[in-house]
């Protein structure tokens, strides 16, 4: 179609066909006035299939790989986990989900739904999240007003321990440039949190020394945090959850300006209009316009290089659980062998490094791709930790007596 | 509005006046900067690559060298031309300039508001000022196919 | 030079002053007919200082890094192991360096002369490969013979391993492309290579299963190939030599065509024409010509973009020795506690895996920029291995008797 011609449609754009309430919280009242942002969010239920390591599959980790099962002993993650599918999902999938059954709290909703942004400012945060989750009145899963403000449809956080995090990094959010809020509504909810209790559950993140999971640790130590005991080892463990902000931060596409939505909501031509591709996927299945605007490889080329960093990441991940199940059974053997705990601290204190950098790469979402060389960088100090801790959990069961030979390889 | 003769006489006349620069400006056919035609643009060698690259970049059947590196309305049009003209001249007489070259960040912008000329009815209600969000952050091989 | 010149220059391309013969490995005598290369190429024995990892200085690796004298303990490397510096110093080097003293065999000098070019055709490769040294008639360090044709000036090359370890791979050089050949005449040196025997040394590429690692120890394993066995451990090691072009082949910059000679050999302008830089070096110091024809960024964030590379892998590099040492004293500990061939077999076969890996990295001369996320998921395994091997050791020492808690960490 000749540029020109276009001219006539481009008079006509966004209609306010009705006003957006400060508090908003249902997609289809903004679908009004934004009707192709609405019908692409509402692909986010669409099943699209799996991809190597993703895809919207519902896919049961727990069944895929028997180890976590071992890994995740004696924690909620042993019972139930899935891979994440669309936004449009959450509601449904943290309200399904076994792990704390019923007692889920209401920090569970932080980062599961629209209506989260009205109660923070009805009830404040706080009640929020001393509420049990299933008492909270929310309808919908993530959407608009999670994202935006519909005055000005501009983007904007809202997240409450997200605002918190970023100031006390220094870090002005009214200043943020355009293409910052285009990854910081993203780093809302997909990034590392922790409960500051389990009494008081307040949400907040480990930001204090920086992203990178050497300056979360640093902090995660000096707090003396933990979320559990394992049974088998007796190490002090932490569950890293999805610090897809963090470890994308560390990467080539960050330091080079690119943004999760230039990703996972590339824009695309709908008629005469350019918008924001609203069906937040897997760019696997949308190569063409997550990636070819800036790679001049072909699809097939690009989708191979990716799986080529993922195959790579994979790899060290099953060695680093290897390695980790060897310390766990090797620490158990020591104990039953008669070591005491002055003995295996250090053994245990080992356990815990190593299982919070694999933890790091097995929770965060791209199998490495985000920043590959970070990924396997963390994944080679895991094995180190966790092979350092079955040395030292073997010389504490000489010690014990015996020798450590029945100690089995998983 | 249409340029008269004066105009462009008049920006020609800006590049005489400064020495070698002036001197080289007229001697390369300088004038080829107050032309449209982008072989004009290759009486310098130096700028054969990004002749090449345009051909082969999805606006060489779309925009023309000027459509992109001077701004519009004319009269500024002609006058960057000169400055740039004169600029390149002296810098392609001495003869040191940075290599690869690379485009300077006024000339950045230039282009970048000629993006959004272009593409307004398309890009207009989503994509802000180039500070806020820059075409070729994206885009960066829309002009030269690297 | 102003616009006249350049407009002469333009006209003339390269005189022939001089007829250049099928075997002149003298470069001042091609340096006749192409001057520009010549001046550029005796710039190769300039010092042009040093980088964080490299550079052109003679550095003693030996003194920067202790630990290496343990690694290598018993094999020559330990003796005296320097920085490689410009190709103009390749004669002087091989000649001056103490390992193996005066009875280096012709082999040796297989990459370090264009008269070896003449030599093998005069001599045959097996002649050549069997005179010592210091008996063959060179007279020129690493030059235009090397990978020139003189009579068309083509790119050739002439390394009878190469083109042997080519064709055993399926590979007809005759119909490589240019972009290609920019990189397989580096590739006639910058490569691991082997002996056929210490008695008869002929030179030979262990390519038969790929280019990566885990090729070359299937080959190597099959072959029961070792260089030596360490004096404490009494694994039989393999001492992996400058695979540059092997770790590059594994890389997001060779997956994308981008040559050897594009980094260390950009085009440079001299008056209106474009000629290679025959002053091969660190692109690190040409970073414009080497890097910005290519990406956008300004020199100081090219650099740091390769130092942030280069930092995580020599961190990994650290565990690495630190763990193979480990291992070391293990076995060490062990065999001094009267723990038998039998039992440690396990441990030292860990050894040598441990040990092949970290010094394919280490002897590789990007430290892992030719290919970060590769070069650390071998240190990662290196790691893993190395620490199995401490297990293996400890668990064995335990069995001859005593604990092994007297092994010392590094
Ligand atoms: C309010 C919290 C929240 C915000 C804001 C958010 N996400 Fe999500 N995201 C989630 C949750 C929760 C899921 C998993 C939903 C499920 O599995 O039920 C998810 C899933 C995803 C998935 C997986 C989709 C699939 O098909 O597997 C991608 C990709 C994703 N988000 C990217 C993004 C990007 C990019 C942004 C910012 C532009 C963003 N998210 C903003 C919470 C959020
Ligand atoms: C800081 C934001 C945040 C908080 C708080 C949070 N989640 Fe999520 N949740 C996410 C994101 C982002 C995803 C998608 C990425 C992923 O699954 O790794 C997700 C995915 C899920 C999923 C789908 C995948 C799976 O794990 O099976 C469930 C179920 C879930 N969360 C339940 C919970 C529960 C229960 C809690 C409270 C204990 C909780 N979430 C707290 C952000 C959060
Ligand atoms: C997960 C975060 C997220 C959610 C949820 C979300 N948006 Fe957006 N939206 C974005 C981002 C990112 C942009 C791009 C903004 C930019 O480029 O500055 C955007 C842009 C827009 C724009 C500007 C035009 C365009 O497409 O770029 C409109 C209109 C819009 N969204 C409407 C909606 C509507 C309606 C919904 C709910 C159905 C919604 N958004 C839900 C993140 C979100
Ligand atoms: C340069 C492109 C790029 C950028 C930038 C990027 N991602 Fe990704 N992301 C990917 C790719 C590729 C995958 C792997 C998808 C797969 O395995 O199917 C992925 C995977 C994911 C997944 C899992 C999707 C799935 O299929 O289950 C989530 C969630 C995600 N990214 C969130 C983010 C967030 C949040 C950011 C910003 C902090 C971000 N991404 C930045 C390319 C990108
Ligand atoms: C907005 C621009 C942009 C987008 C979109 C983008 N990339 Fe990149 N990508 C870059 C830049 C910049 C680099 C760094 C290298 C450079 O400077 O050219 C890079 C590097 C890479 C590399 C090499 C680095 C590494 O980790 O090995 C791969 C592979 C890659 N991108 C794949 C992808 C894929 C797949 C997608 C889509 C899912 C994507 N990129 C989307 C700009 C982008
Ligand atoms: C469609 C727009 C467009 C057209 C037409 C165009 N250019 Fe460009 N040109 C650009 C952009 C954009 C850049 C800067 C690229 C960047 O900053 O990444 C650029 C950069 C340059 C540079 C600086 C080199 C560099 O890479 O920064 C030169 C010289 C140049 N153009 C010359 C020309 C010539 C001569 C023509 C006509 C043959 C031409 N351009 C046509 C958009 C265009
Ligand atoms: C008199 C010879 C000459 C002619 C004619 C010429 N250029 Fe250039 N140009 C140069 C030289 C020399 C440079 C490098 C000096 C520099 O980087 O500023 C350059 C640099 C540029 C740059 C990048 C530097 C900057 O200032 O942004 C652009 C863009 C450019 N030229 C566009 C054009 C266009 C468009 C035309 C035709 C209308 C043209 N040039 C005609 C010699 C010339
Ligand atoms: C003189 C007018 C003009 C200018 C200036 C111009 N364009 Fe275009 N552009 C066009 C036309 C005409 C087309 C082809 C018709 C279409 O697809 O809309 C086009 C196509 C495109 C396309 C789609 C084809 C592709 O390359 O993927 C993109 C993207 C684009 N332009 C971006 C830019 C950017 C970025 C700039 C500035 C660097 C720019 N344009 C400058 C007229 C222009
Ligand atoms: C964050 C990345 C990004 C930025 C910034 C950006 N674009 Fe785009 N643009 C895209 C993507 C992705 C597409 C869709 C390409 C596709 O679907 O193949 C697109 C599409 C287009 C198209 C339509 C191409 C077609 O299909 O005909 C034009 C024209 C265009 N952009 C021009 C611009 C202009 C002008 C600017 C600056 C004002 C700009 N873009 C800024 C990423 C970007
Ligand atoms: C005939 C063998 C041979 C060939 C062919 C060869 N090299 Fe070398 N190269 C060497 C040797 C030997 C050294 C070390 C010389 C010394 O330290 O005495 C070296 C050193 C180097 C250095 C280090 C320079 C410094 O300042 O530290 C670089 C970079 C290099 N080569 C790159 C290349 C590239 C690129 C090619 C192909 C275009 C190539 N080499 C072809 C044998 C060769
Ligand atoms: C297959 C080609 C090849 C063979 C055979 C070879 N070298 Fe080298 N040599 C190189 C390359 C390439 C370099 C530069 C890269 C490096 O040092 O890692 C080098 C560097 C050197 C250096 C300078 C750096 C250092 O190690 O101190 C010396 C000395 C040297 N070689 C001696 C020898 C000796 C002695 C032999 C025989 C035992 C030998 N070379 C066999 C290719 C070879
Ligand atoms: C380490 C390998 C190596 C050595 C030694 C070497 N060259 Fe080259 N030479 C190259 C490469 C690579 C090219 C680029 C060829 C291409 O692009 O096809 C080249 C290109 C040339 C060209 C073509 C014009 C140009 O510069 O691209 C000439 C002439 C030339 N070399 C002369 C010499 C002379 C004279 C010597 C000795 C003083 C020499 N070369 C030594 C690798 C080498
Ligand atoms: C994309 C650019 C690029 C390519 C392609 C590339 N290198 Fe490098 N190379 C580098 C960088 C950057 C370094 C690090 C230099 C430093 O640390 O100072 C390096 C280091 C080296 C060194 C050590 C230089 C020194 O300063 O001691 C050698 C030798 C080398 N490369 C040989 C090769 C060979 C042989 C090939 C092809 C098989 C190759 N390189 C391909 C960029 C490249
Ligand atoms: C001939 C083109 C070319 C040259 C020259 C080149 N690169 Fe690249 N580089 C690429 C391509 C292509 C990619 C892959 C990403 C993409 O597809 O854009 C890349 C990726 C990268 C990356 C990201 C991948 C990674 O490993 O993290 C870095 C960093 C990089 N290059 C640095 C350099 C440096 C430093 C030099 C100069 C010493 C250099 N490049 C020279 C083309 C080049
Ligand atoms: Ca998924
Ligand atoms: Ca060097």
């Amino acid at each position: 179609a000749n540029i020109f011609e276009k001219k006539q449609e481009a008079r006509d754009r966004f209609f306010r066909v009705v006003e957006i309430g400060e508090f908003e919280t249902d997609p289809a009242v903004w679908g009004k006035n934004f009707p192709d942002q609405y019908d692409a969010w509402k692909n986010t239920t669409t099943d699209y299939g799996n991809t190597m390591f993703g895809g919207s599959g519902k896919r049961d980790k727990l069944a895929e790989n028997p180890r976590l099962k071992e890994l995740y002993a004696g924690y909620p993650f042993s019972i139930e986990y899935n891979d994440e599918r669309g936004h449009g999902w959450s509601l449904v999938d943290v309200k399904e989900i076994k792990r704390l059954g019923q007692n889920k709290p209401g920090t569970c909703m932080s980062c599961k739904s629209s209506d989260n942004v009205r109660l923070w400012k009805e009830m404040g945060p706080s009640a929020f999240y001393n509420t049990n989750m299933y008492k909270l009145d929310v309808k919908h899963p993530i959407s608009c007003l999670n994202c935006h403000d519909p005055s000005t449809m501009d983007l904007r956080v809202a997240n409450p321990a997200f605002i918190e995090a970023m100031e006390k990094r220094g870090v002005d959010l009214k200043k943020a440039t355009r293409q910052e809020m285009r990854s910081y509504v993203c780093a809302q909810c997909h990034v590392e949190y922790y409960f500051e209790s389990k009494k008081n559950p307040i949400l907040h993140f480990p930001w204090k020394h920086g992203y990178t999971l050497d300056d979360m640790e640093r902090y995660y130590d000096e707090e003396g945090f933990y979320d559990w005991v394992h049974p088998e080892s007796g190490a002090k463990l932490i569950k890293m959850q999805h610090p897809d902000f963090e470890l994308w931060s560390t990467g080539i596409h960050a330091r080079s300006g690119v943004s999760c939505a230039d990703c996972h909501m590339p824009f695309k031509r709908v008629g005469s209009q350019k918008i924001s591709d609203h069906w937040v996927r897997s760019p696997l299945v949308n190569v063409a316009a997550a990636c070819q605007t800036c790679h001049r490889w072909s699809e097939d080329e690009l989708k191979s290089r990716v799986m080529a960093i993922q195959v790579r990441t994979r790899k060290l991940m099953d060695r680093s659980e290897e390695a980790i199940i060897s310390a766990i059974r090797a620490i158990k053997t020591a104990s039953d062998a008669g070591a005491g705990d002055a003995a295996l601290e250090k053994a245990r204190s080992l356990h815990r490094k190593a299982q919070m950098r694999w933890d790091y790469v097995q929770s965060e979402n791209s199998m490495g791709f985000h920043s590959p060389q970070e990924a396997a960088r963390l994944l080679g100090e895991a094995i180190d930790y966790a092979r350092q801790a079955e040395v030292e959990a073997i010389k504490a069961s000489a010690v014990g007596g015996k020798t450590a030979r029945t100690a089995k390889r998983p | 509005m249409t340029v008269t003769a004066m105009q462009k006489l008049a920006a020609a006349l800006a590049g005489l006046l400064v020495g070698t620069g002036g001197f080289t400006f007229l001697y390369a056919r300088g004038f080829s900067y107050l032309s449209d035609k982008p072989e004009t643009c290759v009486n310098c060698h130096v700028m054969r690559e990004q002749l090449d690259a345009w051909y082969a970049s999805s606006h060489s059947s779309a925009a023309v060298c000027n459509d992109c590196h001077t701004p519009h309305p004319k009269v500024a049009k002609y006058l960057v031309k000169a400055t740039n003209g004169i600029k390149h001249s002296t810098y392609f007489t001495l003869g040191n300039f940075h290599e690869p070259i690379r485009i300077s960040s006024s000339n950045r912008r230039i282009v970048e508001q000629n993006c959004r000329r272009c593409h307004e009815h398309l890009v207009g209600a989503i994509h802000g000022s180039p500070d806020e969000l820059s075409c070729l952050s994206c885009h960066v091989r829309a002009g030269h196919q690297r």
